[in-house]
């Protein structure tokens, strides 16, 4: 539950206040508007990678706003997404003669606020793509992967649109490279315990102890289906049958790795769960590269963990290993 | 009521009373929404309805500036598919209706107006579970009324079709929004956005007719 | 509470095999130990530093091992010291000429195991010195600093060891600066709620709805006193006027800043904090360098978040600032 | 029981019933260490146990061996203060005590060697709220029966020493260990390591009484 909070209203507010207080060295806040963006940004020649949503998820999505990531963040009141006035906002800060790409994770408030904001910056001459994260594959079934929503996923696309962008591609290029990051990218989760809203005494939703909820969102919107707790073992290949199952077509064996925590799950516990990740993912002939077991995308408090492949090619390698700095991730 | 003088005082009432009414139903709004989604619609509609008053404070005109300015607020504040969609509503209204005479007829083709600006904006369907299954039903029954009822007279008889059309929703399975992803979990519980839709013309309702 | 376990007497066992599994790129296992050693450890010429302590703690002890930083880190069961017979493989494994430096938090099965290590290092030849880290003002009052017990502040004694040893100080220099780095060091935490044992199903310690314990330990040991729950604001003045209170003299006022979550605090709710931390600060005349808001050590899913301010001097502050990467920071 | 052919299976014996005796207080031994540490000594001790006794399953050799080996193997897998303190209690008892044939006063030197010992690791004193209040008043009782009395009889005569020494750790303030943070809140529980010295010297009588 939220605890340490003023007003709640003022809560995204504060929170941005605290985030540039506390990482002043990698991020500014937008004049006016809500959200930050990169201290380097924008920079001439240089596609602009805007990303965004509802608070609640950090690092996402201020956390990944930084030379070679993100150039900036839009960022909402929790779990709210931010409105098409902020969007335009941050997006008229930091656009570039080479164009700006909005990266979101698919929900409807999102794509709602994101479109508006993009055929308003159009409209004024900017020129604005979208790729939305679609990965996960609780939310719709295959030959609908369109209408997925965008969970931990959301960081290998960033991280992928960001390092091109840096590297000074085209926007045409940056688009193609987030498009097919996404397009790459697969994510299911557990979860076995809710989240509360700040200045909310009751969780969002509750899991009975002893079970978990198969599929749910980062939003706390309930799972596909409910399961008795299981141990580890178990869950990785829960997790993993439903991913190989979903697997992108000729995508090759080299897989990036992410296994996310949602919150109050333990670092430790993460561990002994991606033990049986890795043996099963070896089992089945993949080759994990560089995994991460992190909180990358939360959802406030929530208990529960998700996992996320990237099948990788070379392209998308070379992008994934290039340097960056944020808040959240830095690589050298 | 048909007064260019009495509008702009219809406008500030109504969105007065409607934050008070969205307050009241603030909890079971979000209970609604943590069913099949999020959990944030009350707090997002209370957040909204509390910024296009704060605008209305300071803002001047009559009813169709009044609502271009609230529904810009509201969107901008609330944030969210609700953000976006109630602040286009509330805007295009304003826009469609102006700052002229109204009456029964021009509410009408204002609230036709602004429910294509919803549909085209969230690509929604009746029966799509969403705050479309309540505004189109009561702006089709509005459309049908005699067009010289007054609007006071019209708006009443209207009513009940935006109720059924919240009631309706139960039954349906959400296709877009969030809760879309839940499928068949979404089934039980009206949707949280016709819910607080029906809300908001109730609210407009004892404005007109106090007024 | 501990949901992801196969058999909980396995946990460390599968954790270190886990964190091995994930991050293979920076650490290896020590061969028949409890522990993690850094893929470039040891290294001619170079002091060797080793942390360690009880699992639960994740970053800390095993997320801090890697070039710049730890040559290794000794990993006991949850909340238990290793033993001295795996402090002492762990030590031969990474020793080096040039010696090697023990850092870890002062406890008393810590203390024991580790003494006991070094005393039959000693014996072997190898030239082993120990700074153990003392930063919570709660646990002990001035003047018997040294007894006082090692929460988050063992991040920055870690990180300035283990620069020091990186640019090739010699022993005496890398135990010097250890020790003015936590000489220098103070933290004072609070805690909204308990954490579960693996395999147990009662919390350690429950906080009553509504309040806070302040000064507790990050083993759920309790705090000094209980308060009614306070606003943001309230819990960043409680935090700073005790800090304050305990300053080093003649420090300065330049300190390096961490606020860190323990373990179910929500990231957002350390920003709404840090933002009142940080005016603070600024009120009082402080410097803040580089600050860190996040999860650094922690205990296991506790709720609460501990504040660190270390007064940097010029040599402290290169040292900080010296690159590293580990699974956990990475600075470049 | 002066034999040296008995000894190995009274230092079997007891390690088993010791593991079945802890671990059935493992649960409040833990509670107790909760109270003002970290709530993991019943496991702590309950690992240790399990260990000695694998070890003990390969182990060969007399008393002193078989403590040698059971000690190493209980502070290794137990980790923690009291993985230290009673592993070299153990091995110093058995080292001090030999393979040979041993009686009260053998024990009695081995005990004393290693109530030496692990105050030394400890640097804990009397009154500093550790085993050390359960051990020291047991040993100083032991020391003080009869030379010549059979060693069932004296561990029995002095055993309520080591229960009243656990006892009073209740109104002790801890100083040392991890509880020692606690000052005051410390008051009022009976220290966990206390407590589960007494278990493994009760343990130890009953196998006395039986063999
Ligand atoms: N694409 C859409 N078209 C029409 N209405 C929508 C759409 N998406 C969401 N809604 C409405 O918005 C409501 C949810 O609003 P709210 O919870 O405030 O926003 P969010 O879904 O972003 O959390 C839903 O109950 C539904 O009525
Ligand atoms: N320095 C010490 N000297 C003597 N006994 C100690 C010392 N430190 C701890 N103890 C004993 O160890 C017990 C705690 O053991 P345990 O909980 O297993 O280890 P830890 O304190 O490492 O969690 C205490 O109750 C106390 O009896
Ligand atoms: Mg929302
Ligand atoms: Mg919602
Ligand atoms: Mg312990
Ligand atoms: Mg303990």
């Amino acid at each position: 539950m939220t605890r340490l909070f003023n007003d709640p209203a003022d809560f995204r507010e504060e929170l941005i206040e605290g985030f540039v207080a506390a990482y002043g060295r990698l991020v500014r806040r937008v004049p006016d508007a809500s959200g930050v963006m990169a201290i380097d940004a924008p920079q001439p020649g240089k596609v602009s990678v805007v990303v965004g949503g509802g608070s609640g998820h950090y690092p996402a999505f201020c956390g990944y706003v930084g030379p070679g990531l993100a150039a900036a963040a839009v960022m909402g009141n929790v779990f709210a997404a931010p409105s098409a006035e902020q969007v335009y906002r941050v997006t008229k800060a930091v656009a570039s003669d080479a164009g700006v790409l909005y990266c979101y994770g698919n929900y409807s408030g999102d794509v709602l606020n994101f479109d508006m904001a993009e055929l308003r910056c159009q409209d004024e001459g900017i020129d604005v793509r979208t790729v939305r994260v679609t990965d996960d594959v609780a939310s719709a079934p295959r030959g609908q992967e369109e209408d997925r929503r965008g969970i931990a996923g959301d960081f290998f696309v960033f991280k992928i649109a960001g390092a091109a962008a840096a590297r000074g591609d085209t926007l045409d290029e940056v688009e193609r490279l987030a498009r097919k990051a996404n397009e790459r990218t697969r994510s299911f989760g557990v979860a076995f315990g809710g989240c509360t809203l700040p200045g909310q005494s009751a969780p969002l939703f509750t899991v009975e102890p002893g079970r978990m909820e198969l599929g749910l969102g980062v939003h706390g919107e309930p799972g596909i289906q409910s399961s008795y707790m299981r141990p580890a073992l178990e869950v990785a290949d829960l997790l993993l049958d439903t991913l190989l199952a979903d697997a992108p077509p000729d995508a090759g064996s080299t897989v990036a790795v992410l296994l996310n925590g949602l919150g109050s799950t333990q670092y430790e516990e993460m561990f002994v769960l991606y033990k049986d990740i890795n043996r099963r993912l070896q089992a089945e002939g993949l080759t994990p590269y560089k995994p991460i077991v992190n909180e990358m995308v939360t959802s406030l408090d929530m208990a529960g963990c998700s996992l996320t492949l990237c099948w990788l090619d070379d392209e998308l390698t070379a992008l994934l290993d290039a340097p960056c700095a944020s808040a959240a991730y830095t690589n050298m | 009521m048909s007064s260019v003088e009495g509008a702009d005082t219809v406008v500030r009432r109504w969105l007065a009373l409607a934050l008070e009414s969205i307050s009241a139903h603030e909890d079971e709004l979000g209970r609604l929404d943590a069913a099949a989604g999020d959990g944030d619609h009350g707090a997002t509609m209370v957040r909204g309805l509390r910024a296009a008053n704060a605008a209305l404070s300071t803002a001047t005109g009559s009813a169709g500036d009044l609502l271009s300015a609230a529904g810009g607020a509201f969107a901008d504040a609330a944030g969210g598919a609700s953000g976006a969609l109630v602040g286009a509503l509330l805007t295009t209204t304003g826009r469609t209706l102006g700052n002229g005479p109204y009456d029964t007829a021009s509410v009408v083709k204002a609230l036709q107006a602004a429910l294509t600006m919803v549909m085209r904006l969230g690509r929604a369907q009746p029966g799509d579970k969403t705050l479309i299954d309540a505004l189109k039903p009561f702006v089709d029954a509005l459309a049908a009324q005699p067009a010289d009822a007054p609007l006071s007279v019209a708006w009443r008889a209207a009513l009940p079709a935006a109720m059924a059309g919240a009631e309706a929703t139960q039954s349906m399975i959400a296709r877009r929004g969030r809760s879309a992803k839940l499928g068949e979990r979404s089934l039980g519980h009206p949707d949280p956005g016709a819910v607080s839709l029906v809300l908001l013309l109730q609210a407009a309702d004892t404005v007109f007719a106090t007024s």
